[in-house]
């Protein structure tokens, strides 16, 4: 193992990076930049049973240091992403890829995990319980620890894959999901997913979102999700991933720090879709200036001792 | 597609709030008119996307209005500065079917793609009419240089201060074989329902990336989904609803 | 009434900028810099029943783009507020002031309130719910709807100024909580307080701030804000006082927009001690740039319409 | 207090991570020695506080050690740079105590602020003695400074490579009056323990605002609590706790 490699939910990771769902695509737009390979791996777009047209636009609003999104989960649906872009990324990915997941239901979560752990490529599911819960009266599955543990167990039943939940941050005690999660079988925790908010166009006077809200991300999210990854880390025996906000090595190693097995980086590929290589490429130099001999050692180093 | 660091070498007023900037750098992926790059700036954390105007073997240029922040900051660079920045973004406008006697019709800050448009089709085609909008006089930009391409120009203002009086659609010309059209979004509904040939549209969308990996630009046209970035930013008539 | 007064709770303000608590003392450092009477008011310390020392340094840590802090309440106790504060600052300022106040229990509470509203200079009582209720097992009362109403309605009882209760935004629902607010009895709610995050030091390896966790504040948190007031605007009917972030004039006006009737400015007076002064100063200015004639106009303008 | 632009008119290395910054502006407010001023950087969000090493009527020069963002941004800023600074912040040392043989320790980063210090005493002083405490002998810097002005200087390195080896509390000189001190708080403690007279501590804290409003950097002392941004950062013996 290389002084950047991690181990998360049994696979070894060649760097902790991961490129986050929902800024990468299916990968191959940033191929055209550069040889993915380099990646620890990345999460695909969020990917539901049936193929989604998302919101009305504009779907994006800029913020001084991030971005606000309402995308709406556009994605063609989990069988064209089987028929169609996975072998479209094989030619250009060839190690384990995140599949993200998302349902309005558990047995659309169930449906679309299954279908997806078939896959070789596959390597984990990334079940994103951010979403409404329909048949919970629209309430976010992610927002409730039992909703929460429901999704989880049902997935868990239906696939042989490591299951890792994405948790949404808008909550007021995010170590109880965390723990719901784990309590009902996850094999690991992802989080921070956008968290909600709203900008106001000053020359039409109305929500510069169709949606009106939409979830924050970049940069000024990064201190709430460091808090949030050392609080699940802390409590919680499962590997985190942590994500929000990072955009260079040292937040790498700060949320490693707080406890990340393995870092996503998001919003910081669309500004600059070389940011997960240069950040790779960066983090032996920066290892360097903090006395860093191998990531997988920092893991938590922040909690407690 | 490329992301590489251009040098400010030329950025002046045009009118009191349009501005001319020429860029110089790597222009190996700036290609078809209608195309576009996505411009970093210092202290705006989203980049800006601008039509290409024109381009030569090391420079490219842009106009823009200055609407909000970004472009403002913008418009106080001095030569010299150096920017990150993306180009050969989007599909840009398809120049084989023309015809003989193509149209373009531009509308205030949609006017710059046009131009390069217009020289690529002066080579090819017999007659290449233009048709600007502007709301009023002092607007008024790009006129010479259109003429200077040989093309048949013409110029309305919303208040009659210059050219003819009215929208770009009470100035259409006769026996236009095709159109091409960029500018304010009800400009070009007024241009769809005016036209009487097929044509080409160039649209503009808030942009999360401008390299088709956010998603944030998509559209609905009869054939699906387009990303405004990637399929687009310019569109065949015959797929445009006007849904949203 | 000028072009930029509002009226909050019966008192007429100037301008709709408040200097918010905890980031502009007890009003009297600033006076150093310029006259403080060109404010609509400011918020004073989180004043508690008795002294507080608060927490150990470090207490505060940078952010990209804003700030935590973790004071942890230092204030020398309501009877010295009383005694020596406000007589000190009577010298300086000559509005009615927003005594902020923070309590542990109900009773805590209640009585600061009591003391506080007989104070002429007074004029209305910002009523922080952020703090943990020793009682309630170390809860928050602003995460609770029911203990938020609790303390709302027996501080209502005890008082005759106008009560504003100033919500934490770490909640799954911010309305649920304001709404509650509202129903026993609040005159006004305030929001947001800071925001739980951490920062790890990558020398030490340890949270930059001795108590590890610290309150969020500053431009980063703005698109949080304006949705929480819009949302919080949306459904109650007593005036929203918005802050989170607000640094410049735009962002007032955008929070307005949103909802607020007046607007708090906090984290950026610590950066720029005349950023009160400046942001009244360009109001106007901006004002006609948007065409805005009356702020009192654009109260919540970009809700529904 | 006082918050102007100040211009940046020197700027250099001393040491490989120790630089000397000259900023010209108003002055006015720059008064005790021990005070400090608190610089807004571009890329930063909070300012950074930095002690007076000189001052004359038209500028005031701090010296500073690269350990993060902030000093290494300062590092690279160039002559003509404009900074809003904030000046006349802090309480500063009280010279009126410090007798005929008053006593200078300063460690690593805290020694600038004891060269305006010393300054001042050999006016009215008739011997002043510094000892300057570095890790090794490539981080020495202002020896020279200290003795031109007529100081009796000792330098202590913590590897012997230059000057005596070991700390400043293995090199403090007989007999004197008072002293004064700065430097990192193991070495404050050591001085706390190893002097024989009163003295007057600075010390550093992590500030929010630098001025007193936010109570960030509060310190316990045996008279209460103090900001050390405003009550501070000079503290007499007396009043010092060692519990934070
Ligand atoms: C493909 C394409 C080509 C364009 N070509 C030109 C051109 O040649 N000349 C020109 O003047 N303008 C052009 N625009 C519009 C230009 O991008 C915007 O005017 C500019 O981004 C506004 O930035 P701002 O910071 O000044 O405004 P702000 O309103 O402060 O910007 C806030 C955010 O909204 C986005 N935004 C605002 N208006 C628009 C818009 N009309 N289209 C897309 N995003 C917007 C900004 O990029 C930014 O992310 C083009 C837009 C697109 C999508
Ligand atoms: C009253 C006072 C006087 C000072 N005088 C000097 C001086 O003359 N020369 C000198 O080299 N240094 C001095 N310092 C320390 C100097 O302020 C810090 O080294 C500097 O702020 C570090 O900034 P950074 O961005 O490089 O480090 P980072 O670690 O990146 O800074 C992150 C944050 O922590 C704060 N911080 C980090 N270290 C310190 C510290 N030691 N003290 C206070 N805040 C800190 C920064 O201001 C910033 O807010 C003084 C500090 C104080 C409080
Ligand atoms: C444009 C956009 C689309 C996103 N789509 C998804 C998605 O489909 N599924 C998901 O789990 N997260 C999605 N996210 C959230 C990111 O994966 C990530 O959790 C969040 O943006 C925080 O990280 P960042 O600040 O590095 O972007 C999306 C984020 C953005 C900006
Ligand atoms: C240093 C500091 C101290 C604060 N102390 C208090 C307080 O005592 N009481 C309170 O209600 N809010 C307190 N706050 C929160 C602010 O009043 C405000 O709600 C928050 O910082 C968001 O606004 P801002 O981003 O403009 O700072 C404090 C904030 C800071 C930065
Ligand atoms: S802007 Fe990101 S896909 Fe078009
Ligand atoms: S740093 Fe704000 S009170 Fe001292």
């Amino acid at each position: 193992m290389g002084r950047l490699s991690v181990r998360l939910c049994g696979i070894e990771l060649d760097n902790p990076v991961i490129a986050a769902s929902g800024t990468f695509g299916y990968g191959y737009e940033f191929a055209e930049f550069y040889d993915i390979n380099c990646l620890g791996t990345f999460s695909f777009k969020g990917t539901t049973g049936e193929a989604r047209f998302g919101n009305p636009t504009p779907r994006v609003a800029e913020c001084a240091t991030g971005m606000l999104n309402a995308i709406g989960l556009q994605n063609p649906g989990v069988e064209k992403v089987v028929a169609e872009e996975l072998p479209r990324l094989k030619r250009c990915f060839r190690k384990p890829v995140m599949a993200n997941v998302s349902g309005f239901s558990i047995g659309d979560y169930v449906y679309t995990c299954s279908v997806l752990d078939k896959e070789e490529q596959v390597g984990w599911l990334e079940v994103n319980i951010s979403c409404p819960n329909v048949e919970g009266g629209g309430m976010v599955f992610g927002t409730d620890p039992k909703a929460a543990s429901e999704v989880v167990a049902a997935v868990k039943k239906a696939v042989t894959k490591p299951v890792i939940v994405k948790l949404s941050p808008n909550v007021t005690d995010i170590v109880s999901i965390a723990s719901a999660c784990e309590a009902a079988g996850a094999d690991g925790i992802s989080l921070i997913n956008t968290i909600p908010g709203m900008r106001i166009d000053l020359k039409t006077k109305r929500p510069v979102l169709a949606n009106r809200m939409g979830g924050y991300s970049g940069p000024g999210v990064f201190p709430i999700a460091v808090r949030m990854v050392y609080q699940v880390a802390s409590t919680v025996n499962i590997p985190v991933v942590g994500m929000g906000g990072v955009s260079c090595a040292e937040d790498v190693i700060e949320m490693m720090l707080a406890g990340a097995t393995a870092v996503q980086v998001g919003t910081a590929n669309l500004v600059d879709p070389f940011a997960c290589r240069n950040i790779i490429n960066e983090l032996p130099a920066v290892m360097d200036k903090y006395g860093i001999d191998r990531l997988e050692d920092i893991i938590g180093g922040a909690i407690n001792g | 597609m490329k992301d590489s660091i251009f040098q400010v070498i030329e950025n002046r007023a045009l009118t009191p709030n349009i501005f001319k900037m020429r860029l110089c750098g790597d222009v190996s992926e700036v290609g078809q008119p209608g195309q576009f790059i996505n411009i970093k700036l210092d202290g705006c954390y989203l980049r800006r996307p601008l039509s290409v105007y024109d381009a030569d073997p090391i420079s490219v240029t842009v106009i823009y209005k200055v609407v909000g922040r970004g472009t403002e900051i913008m418009s106080r660079l001095k030569n010299g500065t150096m920017l990150s920045v993306m180009t050969g973004l989007g599909n840009g406008f398809d120049i084989m079917a023309a015809g003989e006697r193509p149209l373009l019709i531009g509308g205030g800050a949609g006017v710059p793609p046009l131009y390069l448009l217009a020289k690529k089709l002066v080579e090819r085609c017999s007659k290449v009419s233009v048709v600007l909008g502007f709301n009023t006089i002092t607007d008024v930009f790009c006129e010479e240089e259109f003429k200077r391409l040989g093309c048949e120009v013409t110029v309305t203002t919303a208040d009659g201060s210059y050219g003819v009086k009215g929208f770009v659609t009470d100035a259409l010309p006769e026996g236009y074989t095709y159109f091409y059209t960029c500018g304010p979004e009800a400009m070009l509904k007024a241009v769809f329902d005016s036209t009487g040939t097929s044509g080409q549209f160039s649209f503009e969308e808030r942009m999360g990336c401008g390299f088709g990996a956010c998603m944030g630009c998509s559209c609905k046209t009869v054939s699906g989904y387009k990303r405004i970035c990637k399929e687009g930013p310019v569109l065949k008539k015959e797929e445009i609803t006007w849904e949203g």
